[in-house]
């Protein structure tokens, strides 16, 4: 199951939304957060995980799913929110903490939740596998078309929630897929130091279910494998567990020294940017030239762009608005 | 309401009735945990629903209490009204993140965008012994943490109007039951939570405390347990010719506390009851929340609640421990007027 | 690695023991209760979780321990106990609630703490086995000997605190053996309705440790798969996961009915009742008599007997001693 | 004390020195959690310790909080210290089971006859927009379950002595430490944490609040933050001519009730103050004590907590909810006289 050229062309255009969402917020984040940073100041606050490196998990997988279909997410959520459809000026707004943000400003940036596209996700590693789990049993039981991605860190597969998830989409097979972005580092914490295989892939067994593992931080790879076990999914035929080997070209959080990597490691990931990659192979395979690409950068460009001044113009909530929402 | 004819039932199958009631008017509606099915809950509330509804709707699950409950929340905001069960509340030290952080939280992060219509039914108390990790009742842990109602009847019929509310709420409900309360011999049954039960649905509003026993000289507060202890101290308090006016609080989220605030303006005395551990607990809240109204107080208020000690399993030192209705009278008479 | 003579007759007579102790608090347990079944009544009170049919799993693996090596356990812990020597006396006082129990009555019969004899247990699935990792952990770090067995039910094996404990005793290599009793249910629940995969060892590969899955609810088969993974374990060469076929010959606690077992399978699990199998292979192995049977019989119910009389003839603690031992 | 000479430590050096100090005296101490190592903790916390001692006794662990807190019981109980880490107490839901079921419990379960001494170190509190998942305390949750201490240091002298009080003590102790008194630039700094603190070992008991500013007219009781809120407040009310007590609780299990009455029997008025929620916490729980004791007011108490709702993302709003100096001069000056 190859991509079409179409497809290519909306892999390569939301791989290049997200990485410019991503430089763009890195550059506000900074603001108000010197001379002395602090995580209190500027137009965003708060934690900020990026997601630099790892947009082909997002855009292999997306590429084969609707609105209708089921994203789960973590803390580092914003490629993938951008591959499933996300409204972007929306979730720039929440980033922001907006009144017009997806949640008024309550949720921020590791809180983006979306019902139009059926994307959430939570900030507690492990806890985007229980509710992907129930969104597709829903599914079943409603008798509705849909299946269920749940994205994880390979740091979270050795958090309880992952055995048991797996295990209850295993024993009841639901349409749902596993996606581990395994861009080997838990924070400061290797995957070598955590975890007791070499690839996580291989804990399929365990479940019941068929498990890849795919290298290379390559969109095309991705779209083929993932695309297999959605079908799956969606015709009846269970989960599947796939890990991606991925890549963290940022530091965990912004502000995190990055001291524990190895020498050289992040300059070496810098070379196998997936972003220049897929530029090349569109250029091999389709004739893509410098001016297509211009092209569709500035496409993306821009739609960072309106989303960002989006969020900027927009105003900020009152603050007893706080109150609000507990209860529905 | 007008009782046409007496219908007595037990918490458990009050529940069972409230769920199976809502099941055949909505078909979102389902039920998941452990031995809910074919044995109809180890509780006794799922009873029949297995038969009636099948495996389909009334779902065994794993011994995976992380899994089973995040899944109902994803089911929730997908459309679905699932009703789970944690078989003990002690239990939810394996699961909690999943209630407190995201069926609790996730209408909040969603700016109220989705929701997440499920029910969490759980047993709470001891009193025959089954030690400490069997036999808490917790309110407070689950009461303290924002974005989930949390309540407790104490009879049937509130049972089953209670569960019928909480299903059709459109936020997450902790339905706390109290084993004691159950209605299961082998549990030690309370009598007095066996009530009259109408047959059709109706719904017994959240938040709303009941006054259980009108009185003018003390306001006894409880939940679940309490709510037995304190009438059955009232009636004792009443042959030393003292009028105890019982409130049963019913939901601890929403809390009531305007019910209680009016009693106490009349009591002028207070008593709080609960199986749950003393400190940073129900009881201070009930005080705390009394006193800071600025209410005129005759006497210092008390609190009869579990000591803060982790259960024991031996009778001699657990049945001393629990609140009784003796210790609610002994509270009133070594009270300190002011 | 073929048990002694010595080593068969050891397990012979502490299933025995067992199965004596247990049918004996089977019936003091009804005391009291009849004729309305109330758990809080009775000598007894309370959950009452049977071992019978287990008592190959304990034997067979305790037959290679001594009291420095640490068990933890379950909510259905006495045969287990039993073999790892845990104080009869003590214990059934426990289980009666008398101030001569393990604890003064305190814990009950799911908590039967022991540390002369390093044994323990929790109410709550999964548990038994962070604490093993952690005690293995410790003699590891002190460099003491000694290894940690982790006992669990087949129903355990799919909660989150399986999947972390044995990761992380993968990751650090630990002394430790996780042992599955497999008794095929959980409450109610099968093993094929909660369980993704067929055989639990099989999860083993997730962990990067060795997985045994031993049939037949077999003492000998048992001593012999245990005891290498037990060896290895004292060697440095980490951890195993075993996973053992059992039966529960009763319900899964006093005053189950059962009625979801399918018809005639305690009967044809009776037909296997490891206490005679093994009687019949000591006659046949080593010419063992009737006699001979007779006397370690009698042995055992001694046994038994006495720890039951000193645990009736004790006295109960005082109800103030409740607020006692919370801290130390 | 007499003090040599200045040598002013944030909460954060405090408690690394803490651990420092009795790992060079004690074999059977070390530490397990995320990131503790080679990164010195997320918050500081552990800075140096890697360096010194290396990655057999400061120890990386998976994402596994079950399986390591549940280790650390397992290891305590077989004559280790270790000292472990829930990187921010949010996450407690993913494995309080194996805190407050094992670690809390096997102690009285084994009727004394098995130690748990482990300290468990987590980060609290919010300020900086971390949003509902990462800005809590959860003071009462822990403080509510029987069988562990729980202590919450406002400075770092009291950090560093408590820290090793922890480490001494026989029993499991839950050490928060607030994120905005650490001492961590990037999460804004509380100057008033950073004091003076000797550089050999002391403890400060574990179970005694401190006065930490004398005065007459109302007493102000907090914890971590609320400690410094309160300090603030009180020179607010100074300037208004309001002599203000303020009681740093330090302990929130043991819980120096005594310190708090004798305090509120001089002024006769009471504003608790608490950056966990508003409902079945501290606060609430602190008036109770006060109350039930009989102690003569002159104004209802008043409390100063998060109110219920998740801790909400953007700044506006989480500063608005926010306890605040401001908020406790109103509290005070709206207070209801009796
Ligand atoms: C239960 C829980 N434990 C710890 C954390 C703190 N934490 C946030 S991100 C992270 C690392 C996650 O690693 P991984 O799953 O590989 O995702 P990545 O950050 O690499 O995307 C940790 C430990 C948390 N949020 N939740
Ligand atoms: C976390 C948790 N969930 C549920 C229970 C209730 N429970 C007690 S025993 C049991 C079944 C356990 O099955 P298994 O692990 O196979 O052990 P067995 O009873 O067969 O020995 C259950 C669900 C519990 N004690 N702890
Ligand atoms: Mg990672
Ligand atoms: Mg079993």
């Amino acid at each position: 199951m190859k991509p079409s050229q179409e497809q290519e062309l909306w892999m390569y255009k939301h791989m290049l939304i997200s990485r410019f969402f991503e430089e763009t917020i890195e550059k506000i984040y900074m603001e108000g957060k010197s001379p002395a940073f602090n995580m209190a100041n500027g137009p965003i606050p708060g934690e900020m995980h990026l997601s630099n490196g790892q947009e082909p998990c997002a855009v292999g997988v997306c590429a084969h799913l609707t609105a209708e279909d089921i994203v789960t997410h973590t803390h580092r959520p914003h490629h993938v929110a951008i591959a499933k459809g996300v409204d972007l000026k929306a979730m720039a707004a929440e980033i922001f903490g907006k009144k017009t943000g997806l949640s008024g400003g309550r949720g921020g940036h590791m809180h983006i939740f979306d019902p139009k596209v059926n994307f959430s996700c939570s900030g507690i590693i492990g806890q985007s596998i229980g509710p992907a789990a129930g969104a597709a049993l829903s599914r079943v039981m409603q008798k509705k078309p849909g299946v269920a991605v749940a994205y994880l860190g390979e740091g979270a597969a050795n958090q309880g929630a992952f055995h048991e998830g797996l295990n209850l989409a295993g024993v009841w097979k639901l349409p749902v897929v596993f996606i581990i972005e395994d861009n080997s580092w838990g924070i400061s914490v290797s995957k070598r130091a955590s975890t007791a295989v070499e690839r996580n892939s291989d804990r399929a067994v365990a479940y019941g279910m068929p498990g890849e593992f795919i290298e290379g931080n390559d969109p095309i790879k991705i779209f083929e494998v993932v695309g297999k076990a959605i079908q799956r999914a969606r015709d009846g035929g269970g989960p599947t567990l796939i890990e991606i080997e991925t890549s963290r070209l940022a530091g965990h959080f912004m502000g995190d020294g990055e001291a524990y990597r190895p020498a050289g490691e992040k300059e070496a990931l810098q070379k196998i940017d997936p972003i220049p990659l897929m530029q090349q192979r569109l250029a091999k395979e389709y004739g893509f030239s410098d001016a297509d690409d211009a092209a569709i950068k500035a496409e993306a460009r821009a739609i960072v762009d309106e989303a960002i001044q989006f969020a900027r113009d927009s105003e900020y909530p009152a603050p007893e608005e706080a109150m609000e929402k507990v209860f529905v | 309401m007008s009782q046409v004819k007496e219908r007595k039932l037990t918490i458990a199958r009050a529940m069972a009735e409230a769920i199976a009631i809502e099941m055949r008017t909505d078909d979102k509606v389902f039920v998941m945990g452990e031995d809910i099915g074919e044995l109809g809950g180890v509780f006794g509330n799922t009873r029949g629903l297995y038969k009636e509804f099948g495996a389909e709707r009334v779902r065994d699950t794993p011994i995976s209490e992380t899994a089973f409950i995040g899944a109902a929340v994803g089911a929730a905001s997908d459309g679905m009204k699932p009703i789970v069960e944690l078989m003990f509340v002690d239990f939810f030290g394996v699961c909690f993140d999943a209630i407190y952080n995201m069926m609790a939280k996730n209408t909040y992060f969603a700016g109220g965008n989705v929701t997440v219509p499920m029910v969490l039914m759980t047993s709470t108390g001891g009193g025959y012994s089954d030690a400490g990790q069997h036999s808490q009742c917790v309110h407070a842990t689950f009461a303290h943490l924002p974005g989930m109602k949390v309540v407790a009847p104490s009879n049937a019929y509130d049972a089953k109007g209670m569960m019928i509310a909480s299903i059709r709420d459109n936020n997450p409900v902790v339905f706390m039951f109290h084993k004691a309360l159950q209605g299961m011999g082998w549990l030690g049954t309370e009598k007095d939570a066996i009530v009259h039960v109408p047959e059709e649905a109706y719904e017994v509003p959240l938040g709303k405390a009941a006054v259980v026993r009108e009185g003018t000289d003390v306001t006894i507060v409880g939940i679940t347990s309490g709510v037995h202890h304190g009438l059955k101290a009232a009636r004792e308090l009443e042959a030393q010719g003292v009028s105890a006016e019982v409130v049963d609080l019913r939901s601890l989220v929403p809390l009531d506390r305007d019910t209680v605030i009016e009693s106490v303006k009349k009591t002028g005395r207070l008593i709080v009851v609960d199986e749950d551990y003393h400190s940073y607990g129900m009881t201070g809240e009930i005080i705390a929340s009394v006193v800071e109204a600025g209410v005129a107080l005759k006497a210092a208020p008390a609190r009869v609640a579990y000591p803060d000690i982790p259960i024991p399993f031996t009778r001699p030192m657990e049945q001393w421990a629990l609140p009784s209705p003796e210790k609610i009278v002994s509270a009133f008479n070594t009270m300190k007027e002011i």
